[in-house]
């Protein structure tokens, strides 16, 4: 069975305060060189039968619609194994 | 009799705790997060919010607070601590309690007077309820579902540890149906629904959460 | 590079972006004479948005003024019209602010973060009055329910109302959720907030105090909102600009709950002189309006302004709508204590200014002047319109297309039919699947919500005193008589608040409209804002404060004009308050009022007829006032009270049966001839009220003395909805058809 | 700047009510063939300076720790850019 990894994160312009508060709480806890954090989602979809350029071009349109909005996030798809 | 109720950051009800305290009789004292200092009281309620605004997971950043130090340790002692919603996510987060709490099943946040059973009144929080009372109080919550793995749920049944279920449809996905449960020593109490919010006939469902608050009282006293 | 003033004075004929930020000719050609030269890009940024619809009001400003000229004589106004919100005196030393505002077009582009932003944006208006927050309230409108982008719109709405509220701990005590056809494409998502606080406590906008400084607090600063400007970021006016900035926010209600937390300590400790949210343009607005209601002027070094993103020219910076953040005037010698709350609660607080004597607003970017102007000219003294309106051609043809002409159910099984179809349309139907996402017990203080006829909060706990508020508007009333639709607004929303006990005391309006481009758009507001102030004098209830919001079309379909209104009244002792539902068996059940045939814009003509036309309800506002002072001589005497409004009497009923399990057996004899007409007629200035058997007598007298007709209906008890010769219907299958509508629809 | 990524996912033995929404959508717009979905987080670190071994050890501890709850998620640490 094929995975497809659909990774959504906020624009890098717009606020994230999720990532915000994880990259003000790890120094408290002891852990510094960390210059930023952002805090994304991540859909692992696992198809039936292998990837074809044809569902990959369905997913890509479901992580657009579907998964995401495009005004404040950005998506990026990978094929994890085939 | 004094009661501590922490403050982190994103606590909504500790206001509400305190005045449950005060209602029941208790002399209520506001613990802040950052103080790593529980001012000799008697027990600790760690109240319901979004402590830190519960973005990462509920209660995973608040139970670094320099005051939870202090309440482990008090904890292991056997000083009776209450955790409320986040409260109950910041005491599993912590491992004072076993297993965590998710996501409702149904994806939404919400806010109903939930029927419970009281299973367990040997703690020091429910000695005021008798053995399988039927209570109604606020459950709210967007992230309520109790989960652990089979053992630990089997443990937590075997040795009477569940403390509070809900009764008819389960309202959040919550293995088990479980609403509380205790720690072995019982005097660790975690709990989702709002107790803090039934204890005046004008402002909550009922008064049935005042119990809570009296058993501490109780406890202390008998201690 | 960014245009210092002396740069401007020395380069006059510079072409300028001004029509792309949304300036006239004439506009821009005012702030050239103003000024007395060509303005820097920043200032040219400042006006541009200080002068936008938005901030300037200058469509809506001309009618609006009669909510002053006609506000009715009242001591209880401590703050009115002009500041962030009005402010009430209710009594004990206690003072209650309140307001509501849109926030529609965001919330349909980004359902959750547009809505959640509304109501912060909202609760920190309320804070800089200098009041702790301490309930919301959320009118909703949708497109048609079933709908496929309602199904995408409302869920997304509803939880970042309530993520964001929630998040805040602030109780959400009621609202409304509505659909219509005319709201497809454009949503309506307005926010109410109300704020408690004592009267030495109310905090102004005012920088005043030579020598004071000017701290910024909250958030960092980032590209938020900001798209248009982006024009006068770019080096040269040619090429296009930095990366387009996002024109929706996500909110951080963590952040602002800490903020409210840091402010009432600030509060307490009497640390600020004057305070100011940042809204709709940032600091643009703050700087401008602080200053201009300051005795001087104000300098900001704008570089000092901490940012999220380090790229951000001060163009951009002046404009950046960025979430989460205050602006307070501060003393000197109180700085350091100032600095000291806003660290212990972790809020980034930064001096970006100081008051000083000039009279002008300057601000400076390392060292160099990029804005020196006269702070009134842009806060207060922006473009004022008479923009042409006219009554639609179409308005008499509405109006003449009376529902008379359709087919009415008659036998007592259509009857049965017609009342269960219309308690399970979508506007009728119990709204729990959207309410039960709302926490209402935080605080402790909420002794009535939703679905009561209006929220009730605590504000004193020895002495029992609380306030109770309301919202209510009909677009489809106004459509068909705006001046008659605002007034119903007013009414309905004032008999809510009345039916509880409480003394309505104060309004607060959200004007939705469409283009004010558009005379027949424009007419429609002029009509619905001379209704409302119109009644507001006869009710003896001033406006304190609302907000606007036009442009809600989709193409050159504008939504029907949906005037918004909220009510606030004090309740004395809220143990006396009256809660809806029926509580016991045996009580005798009346309705106060008359009931006339009135059809026309009927949930009834609208869900079983896709009908719109006639003439709305009669407006009665004597009426009103007299049920209203009845209801408050009436607590501890009627134990249960429901104002009669969409749906009819036959919700009305149902409503107050399935609250608390209570049945109820009546007959309509005496309610009209026509059973149709008494179970679906919408007349106002009436309440189904439930008395002791023993007291009907007390209540009968009362309502003489306050010349309210009143009916007898029945008696309470039982398990169904009875109707003496018509019909019977079981509650288990009231509730059924109530509440299932919205879970079979939304999951 | 160096990233390094950290993705956390919920126990497969944990019910993971997000996912299934997102799977129950999918068909319903006409994407099908896709017989699972898991919602998780993904983090993304940007470190100052580069990538050490030590650091990275430092990054899964706070990964344990504070990013992800060992009772009820996994995760996974890699560097995407060093
Ligand atoms: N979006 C909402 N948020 C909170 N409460 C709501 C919302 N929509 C409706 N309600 C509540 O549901 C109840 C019924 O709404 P509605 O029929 O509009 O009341 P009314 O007809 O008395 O104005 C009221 O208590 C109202 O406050
Ligand atoms: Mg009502």
């Amino acid at each position: 069975m094929a995975r497809v990894v659909v990774d959504v994160m906020l624009k890098p312009e717009i606020l994230d305060p999720q990532g915000k508060a994880v990259a003000q709480a790890l120094p408290r806890l002891g852990f510094d060189g960390i210059a930023a954090v952002r805090q994304g989602k991540r859909f692992e979809l696992e198809l039936d039968g292998d990837v074809t350029e044809e569902r990959l071009t369905q997913i890509r349109h479901a992580a657009e619609t579907l998964l995401s909005n495009p005004v404040i996030e950005d998506y990026t798809v990978h094929v994890e194994h085939a | 009799m004094r009661v501590g109720v922490v403050t982190f950051p994103g606590s909504l009800d500790d206001a509400d705790a305190r005045r449950a305290v005060s209602l029941a009789g208790g002399e209520p004292v506001a613990l802040w997060h950052a103080d790593a200092d529980l001012h000799g009281v008697d027990a600790v309620v760690l109240p319901g919010g979004f402590s830190y605004g519960d973005y990462l997971r509920c209660g995973a950043i608040a139970r670094f607070a320099p005051v939870m130090s202090e309440v482990l340790a008090a904890a292991e002692g056997g000083l009776p601590v209450l955790g409320i919603c986040n409260g109950f996510q910041v005491l599993c987060e912590s491992h004072l309690l076993p297993g965590a709490l998710i996501r409702n099943d149904h994806r939404k946040f919400n806010c109903v007077d939930q029927e419970l059973v009281v299973e367990n009144t040997a703690t020091p929080w429910t000695s005021a309820y008798s053995s399988g009372q039927h209570i109604v109080v606020p459950l709210k919550n967007g992230e309520g579902g109790y989960v652990a793995d089979e053992d630990t749920l089997d443990r937590l049944e075997g040795e009477g540890r569940v403390v509070a279920r809900y009764v008819g449809e389960n309202p959040n996905g919550s293995y088990r149906s479980i609403a509380g449960i205790a720690n072995e020593r019982g005097n660790v109490v975690g709990l989702m629904p709002h107790p803090e919010h039934a204890v005046e006939e004008l402002t909550g469902p009922t008064t049935d959460g005042l119990g809570f608050f009296v058993s501490v009282l109780e406890a202390a006293v008998s201690a | 590079m960014t245009e210092t003033v002396k740069a401007a004075e020395a380069t006059p004929d510079v072409e300028q972006p001004y029509r792309e930020l949304g300036l006239k000719d004439d506009e821009y050609a005012r702030i050239r004479e103003i000024l007395g030269r060509r303005p820097t890009s920043c200032e040219l940024a400042m006006y541009s948005v200080m002068w936008s619809e938005h901030c300037s009001y200058k469509s809506s400003k001309v009618h609006l003024r009669q909510f002053g000229e006609k506000s009715p004589q009242t001591d209880a106004m401590l703050v009115g019209i002009g500041e962030n919100a009005g402010v009430v005196d209710v009594g004990q030393g206690w003072a209650v602010t309140f307001k509501v505002e849109s926030h529609n077009h965001p919330s349909y582009v980004e359902p959750y973060q547009g809505a959640a932003t509304g109501v912060g944006g909202i609760v920190r208006d309320i804070m800089s009055m200098g009041a702790r927050p301490v309930a919301v309230m959320d009118p909703l409108r949708f497109g048609p329910a079933d709908a496929e982008d309602t199904r995408r719109v409302l869920p997304g709405v509803v939880a970042g109302v309530g993520g964001y509220g929630n998040c805040l701990g602030l109780p959400n005590v009621g609202g409304e959720v509505v659909f219509d056809p005319s709201y497809a494409g454009n949503p309506l998502v307005n926010a109410l907030c109300v704020g408690v606080m004592r009267h030495e406590q109310i905090k102004l906008a005012h920088a005043s105090g030579t020598g004071n400084l000017v701290v910024l607090f909250g958030a960092a600063t980032g590209g938020d909102g900001i798209g248009g400007v982006s024009v006068l970021a770019s080096e040269t006016f040619e090429d296009s600009g930095p990366a387009k900035r996002p024109s929706v926010q996500v909110g951080d209600p963590f952040m602002e709950k800490v903020l409210i937390e840091c402010c009432l300590e600030l509060f307490d400790a009497d640390l600020v002189v004057g305070i100011q949210d940042l809204g709709g343009a940032g600091l643009s607005c703050a700087t401008s309006e602080l200053a201009s209601n300051g005795d001087g002027g104000m300098r900001v070094w704008l570089d000092r302004v901490p940012l999220r993103d380090a790229s951000l020219r001060p163009e951009e910076i002046l404009m950046s709508e960025s979430q989460e953040r205050m602006c307070a005037v501060v003393e000197p010698a109180k700085l350091d204590a100032f600095l000291a709350i806003c660290e212990k609660w972790d809020v980034l607080a930064t001096v970006v200014g100081e008051v000083d004597g000039t009279g002008r607003l300057t601000v400076e970017w390392h060292g160099e002047t990029v804005v020196d102007v006269p702070p009134r000219t842009v806060a207060h003294e922006g473009p004022v319109y008479e923009r042409p309106y006219a009554r639609p051609s179409w308005q008499d043809a509405l109006q003449a297309d009376e529902p008379s002409r359709l087919p009415r159910p008659a036998t007592g099984d259509e009857l049965r039919a017609t009342l269960l179809d219309l308690v399970g349309s979508p506007n009728l139907c119990d709204k729990g699947w959207v309410t039960d996402q709302y926490d209402r017990y935080v605080l402790g203080n909420t002794v009535l919500a939703q679905p009561e006829d209006a929220g009730v909060i605590r504000v004193d706990d020895e002495t029992g005193l609380g306030v109770a508020v309301a919202t209510d508007g009909n677009g489809r009333y106004a459509k068909l008589d705006p001046y008659a639709g605002a007034q119903l607004a007013l009414s309905e929303a004032y008999r809510n608040v009345a039916v509880t006990g409480a003394r309505p005391l104060a309004v607060t309006d959200c004007l939705n409209f469409g283009s004010p481009e558009d005379p027949a758009v424009m007419w429609q507001f002029a009509e619905a804002t001379r209704g409302l102030a119109d009644a507001c004098l006869e009710l003896g209830v001033p406006v304190t404060g609302g907000n606007v919001s036009f442009y809600n079309q989709t193409g050159e379909t504008p939504i029907h004009p949906t005037p918004v209104v909220g009510v606030l009244g004090v309740v004395e002792d809220v143990r006396r308050r009256v809660p809806m539902g029926f509580t016991t068996p045996g009580e005798v059940v009346l309705l106060l009022g008359e009931t006339r045939e009135e059809l026309g814009g009927s949930e009834w003509a609208h869900h079983v007829h896709g009908h719109l036309g006639g003439l709305p309800p009669r407006v009665d506002l004597a009426a009103e006032k007299a049920l209203a002072a009845l209801m408050a001589a009436a607590t501890g005497l009627v134990s249960a009270a429901h104002d009669v409004s969409d749906g009819g009497l036959g919700q009305a009923l149902t409503e107050m049966v399935l609250r608390r399990g209570v049945g109820v057996a009546v007959a309509l004899d005496d309610v009209a001839d026509d059973p149709f007409v008494a179970l679906f007629a919408e007349s106002v200035a009436r309440v189904v009220v439930a008395v002791p058997a023993d007291r009907v007598a007390e209540l009968d007298d009362l309502a003489a003395t306050h010349g309210v007709p009143v009916v007898r209906l029945g008696t309470t008890g039982g398990a169904a909805l009875a109707v003496a010769g018509l019909f019977d219907v079981p509650l288990d299958e009231l509730r059924a058809a109530h509440q299932g509508t919205l879970p079979a629809l939304f999951g």
